[in-house]
């Protein structure tokens, strides 16, 4: 789960970083008055969950309240990268001297939580370290020791010369470590972490994403969800329990399986069409699922077709034939389904399908192609 | 011969009173599988009847279990706070191969749990996966049985259903399996790729291996180049998500494209430069290994 | 650093573990109405660091504010195995249906924190130990990784067959470890932890003994120091930065070197005398330190000799004659004074010495032999 | 021969520009140690000047020392607050034998970082301990040169002034030492008797050993066992804190005696039960040695 900017600078004081004040402003009555309070130049960022916001135009410095009125104005309601912008957080313009970049992330090579850091911070990290891979130096964490004394001083003496910013830096870098543990992120990331004129460290820009499957135990952290920056169909598939990615294309899909869903989409591709969504129904057969999943699908005006492709292990293939009657009982659904059951129970499914006028297929290519067929055709 | 199970196998389910637990535990057993305990705290001293009468006994720990019944395996279906803390309980037990099916474990709990797996020298799988099978010997996990048949090929793969998929058309195509392992999903894994294409290359059973992989991570490529390296067997690859778009996990934690790092195409292309036989399509996997087994 | 009752069950309420309410009083009057506003029966507890309270008359059950009272009265102020009682706690009477012991501490053998349980609590471990090994369990805590899921319910498991009793234990034992881990404990003990009639669980004693190395990091529990529960001489010691221990004997010892130190005391005793301390003024050689030393050890009224042993590597033997010349002539000193300097500028401080009219040995037996032949004249 | 240490012996001094090491740096180098860094954070590219105009370079870190310097051997002066990551810094970056000086490290701060030290397979001696010195070849740590000679007895020791004690009087008798041990007198320690002793009996020119204790742990009585099965020299035994009281620290946080175990007395048995010559007076190890040499 990725977090806003503001939220991860939260949880960045709460661990001792030292981050510039700032508040959340969702009107521009709000961004004006907290310039006001602050005083002085402040800069006004868009809060949304991707990067690119300062080439999008959702960071603005402002000199005065007014001013910063008048940019969360425009910032507020523009799109960046399709996501409507509905805050922005406001905080004070503060003079840099230098920019380094500090990361931490669960690393899937190293099985661990591994450090990344740069002097050269406030860029593409990724471009770094493509263009300049020695500007990076990575350390890998143990997990049964956690971030050592001497490795957090190893990266900050990678980062500056002077003992006392290596000083600050070694802090930070293990108070980062400190934040990223206790809220299970997969990745707390500072970029820039500046250096003012008077020598002093500020994370200036913070970037943190959650483990959804340690939310359980995190309640405050919880709290950080931001319905209003994800498609409400999204919201209601992790509500439903279903893992569901909206896209581009026009032939709705509904699987079980992740691994069989992407196939199901790649397959939908391969005979020219396009998918609309991932969705996944996950191991279990219950019919409510199948409902949930057919109703956040046809609310989605782009798709022409829908096609379910369920290979019945676990999933029992009547459990899920009961759902999509059950689901076209309930919902007025005009668009053509196709439907391709096989496995654990599968004469059962077919009985209750044909029952309900449902013809079904066999072989998953049989299946996608009809789909795609159908929805090119409406 | 199998790979990592067989008629030896001596399991202990974990959270076998459990929904999911108690299912599988009789799949399990009516497939043949030697299922000898099952743990769940506060529960030891119960039992738990497995079909046709037979009951196994129920401890408070995997250590009881061990000591009381030498089992060797375990198979963790515990809900998602629990499940690194079974891990580690059954490495600590001395259990030899852990089969966790949990989804939804915490990451960094992982990265602990996989530490002391490592620590005690002993092989998980998982979490987040089917498990394995090795047909008309064992199974443990979720595999279904009944799609598989013994045979020459082994199948190793980050899926499950879509496992299903493939093994399934093989079966019906006559073609058998010596074992079918998913690895799982998750970002951090106890046993990859690379794991279980060195055991079908020790077996002397497995003629052709099937790797199905998908987008996330470059245990795919390290695999293929390992592949070349060491494999005299054929392997024919597939890899899931060449639609699915950048910084979205598709479902499986592990299945995000980060970056330039993880897209099918690069997996693709790596397994081909390193000979391995890429399927286009789930039902293409079947007409290479045909090919590649001379049949 | 051992810490009282009361003070144990405030870092154990920190972490969580269900302790009996209670507060502390130094006065009769402050007991009433403790009890007062308790409401009920009462046990009035005296907090001195040492076992064995109970059999002292220490512990006394009130059944009203008034009896609080008068047993608050009856122990402030009585002295237990050489400790004076300066502070009672009352906390309820709580029923008790069964008692079990849970420690951890740090275990040298195994190089590593220990758990030891036993459903036999409230009576004293090393008893049980003896009589009934079987009734313990023991459980290493690999540093690495902590006290994990399963190992904190098998201790619970061992104590209880009630798979609801086993709940609470296993999350008493690894809050308990948390509490220990935290406050850097060398021990932390519940002894008993009760089960009430109603099935809930207390820790009606508590003991912890805090690493004086880590207080540096543990503000608040540095605040916990009794200077009242320790002998003055004791206190002054610390603050010097020497180790003193107060022991019976009439011959003053004044060693650097724990070891030698010790080995010094085994001395006296082997030529018939009793050493009145341990004292190891450490390896450096600043004079101030011996002078701290004799200032310490001759307000000891039993002491009739004083006895140097200092043998000189890192410590600057003219160092420490630089400092007996000043402690003499800084504090008025009637006691027989005999030297033994050895090593490091030997000969710089025996000119020292002999300026300031003492004379000083070289063999250590000599030296020690002379002092208790000293203390025996006095 | 001689015991851990000898002139191949690279030394990097961890705490270098501090009070305490400084000091000690020179009089190790002036021993004839071949002292050959130091290491300071934040003052990494300064030099320090250990006698006669030699100047040894700085580090910020150990990683750097030893990669420009190939140091195999650490002696740590740092505060105790920074003890055991100074330690843990030494051990990650591939020093072989560390020795830890400092006094009053916490120890549940030793527990992590002897967990690590075993990991990476790396000797720790100390902390809270003297050092190590094999007379005319080399010395690390703090214990004075100018009492020891080269010669047949290995010495190993809980203390550190009682040791200068023994060595002394060796030393002035013309009983010279292959190498003195302090192991040190805190709960948790890294070299324990044992792990001398061991050394010592592998060593050539080790004729007799002496073997210092005092009171507190079990380390001094399972040494006396292993004697008794695996050793074959001479072992000559002390043991300090006959006079000690129960509960008691004395001075060094491990010198104290819990409940029943870790009294002189019991040492002093153990020890005899085991064909160790106890001598009751410090002077009495030199006669006792003398005897055992047939000298």
């Amino acid at each position: 789960m990725d977090i806003h900017e503001y939220q991860a600078k939260e949880l960045f004081t709460q661990a001792g970083i030292p981050v510039p004040p700032g508040e959340v402003a969702r009107t521009p009555d709000e961004a004006e008055s907290i310039a006001r309070k602050l005083g002085g130049k402040v800069v006004v960022k868009a809060q949304v969950h991707t990067g690119g916001r300062g080439k999008a135009g959702g960071v603005k410095l402002a000199d005065s309240p007014e001013e910063a009125r008048a940019h969360a104005s425009a910032i507020l309601g523009m799109e960046i990268k399709g996501l409507e912008v509905a805050r922005v957080l406001v905080t004070p313009a503060v003079d840099i001297e230098s920019e380094a970049y500090v990361a931490v992330l669960v690393d899937r090579e190293s099985q661990a939580p591994m450090f990344m850091v740069s002097p050269e911070g406030g860029v593409d990290i990724e471009q770094v370290a493509e263009e300049t891979p020695d500007a990076i130096r990575k350390q890998r964490v143990d997990p049964r020791y956690g971030l050592l004394p001497h490795q957090a001083y190893q990266l900050a003496e990678f980062l500056y010369e002077d003992p006392k910013l290596q000083k600050q830096a070694t802090a930070i870098v293990t108070q980062l470590f400190d934040a990223f543990s206790r809220n299970a992120c997969s990745l707390a990331e500072i970029n820039p972490l500046i250096v003012t004129p008077a020598g002093e460290m500020k994370a200036i820009d913070a970037k943190v994403s959650i483990d959804e499957n340690a939310l359980f135990r995190l309640p405050a952290v919880r709290e950080y969800r931001d319905l209003d920056a994800e498609p409400e169909s999204e919201t209601q598939a992790r509500e439903a329990d279903l893992s569901y990615v909206k896209l581009d294309g026009n032939v709705g899909c509904c699987v079980n399986g992740a691994g069989l869903a992407m196939a199901t989409m790649d397959l939908v591709k391969y005979y020219g069409g396009e998918p609309a969504n991932f969705l996944d129904i996950g191991g279990s057969s219950n019919p409510d699922k199948v409902v949930a999943a057919l109703r956040i699908i046809t609310e989605d005006p782009s798709v022409k077709a829908i096609l379910f492709n369920i290979f019945g292990g676990i999933t029992r293939c009547d459990d899920v034939a009961n759902g999509i009657v059950e689901a076209t009982r309930r919902i007025d659904i005009e668009t053509p389904i196709v439907i391709r059951l096989t496995g654990t129970n599968e004469e059962e499914a077919l009985a209750i399908l044909s029952e309900a006028g449902f013809s079904a297929y066999t072989s998953m290519d049989d299946v996608v192609e009809k789909a795609v067929q159908l929805a090119a055709q409406a | 011969m199998s790979v990592f199970i067989d008629r030896s196998t001596r399991l202990v389910v974990q959270g076998i009173t459990g929904r999911d637990g108690s299912f599988h535990t009789r799949q399990m057993s009516e497939y043949g599988t030697q299922v000898v305990a099952g743990v769940t705290p506060g529960k030891g001293g119960q039992s738990f009847e497995v079909g046709n009468g037979t009951r196994i006994p129920i401890f408070n720990t995997v250590e009881a279990a061990v000591r009381e019944t030498g089992a060797n395996t375990s198979a963790i279906y515990v809900p998602p706070p629990f499940a690194a803390g079974a891990i580690m309980e059954a490495a600590d037990a001395g259990i030899e191969l852990i089969v966790a099916i949990t989804e939804g474990v915490p990451v960094q709990d992982m990265t602990r749990a996989y530490a002391l797996v490592q620590d005690k020298g002993v092989r998980l799988l998982g979490p987040n996966c089917p498990g394995l099978i090795s047909p008309g010997k064992s199974k443990v996990g979720i595999i279904p049985g009944q799609i598989t048949i013994p045979g020459p090929v082994g199948v190793v793969s980050r899926s499950g259903t879509l496992t299903y998929e493939a093994v399934n058309q093989l079966t019906v195509a006559g073609i058998g399996q010596t074992t079918c392992v998913g690895i799982g999903g998750d970002p951090i894994i106890g046993t990859n790729f690379i794991d279980c294409l060195r055991a079908f290359g020790d077996d002397d059973d497995t003629e052709a291996v099937v790797m199905i992989g998908e987008i996330g991570g470059t245990d795919e490529q390290e695999a293929a180049r390992w592949v070349k390296e060491h494999l005299d067997i054929p392997v024919v690859g597939f890899i899931a998500g060449q639609t699915a778009p950048p910084g979205r996990t598709m479902g499986h934690a592990g299945a995000i494209i980060s970056g330039s790092e993880g897209t099918a195409e690069e997996k693709i292309r790596t397994f081909k430069e390193n000979g391995i036989a890429v399927a286009e399509r789930p039902v293409d996997i079947r007409d290479h290994i045909k090919e590649s087994l001379g049949l």
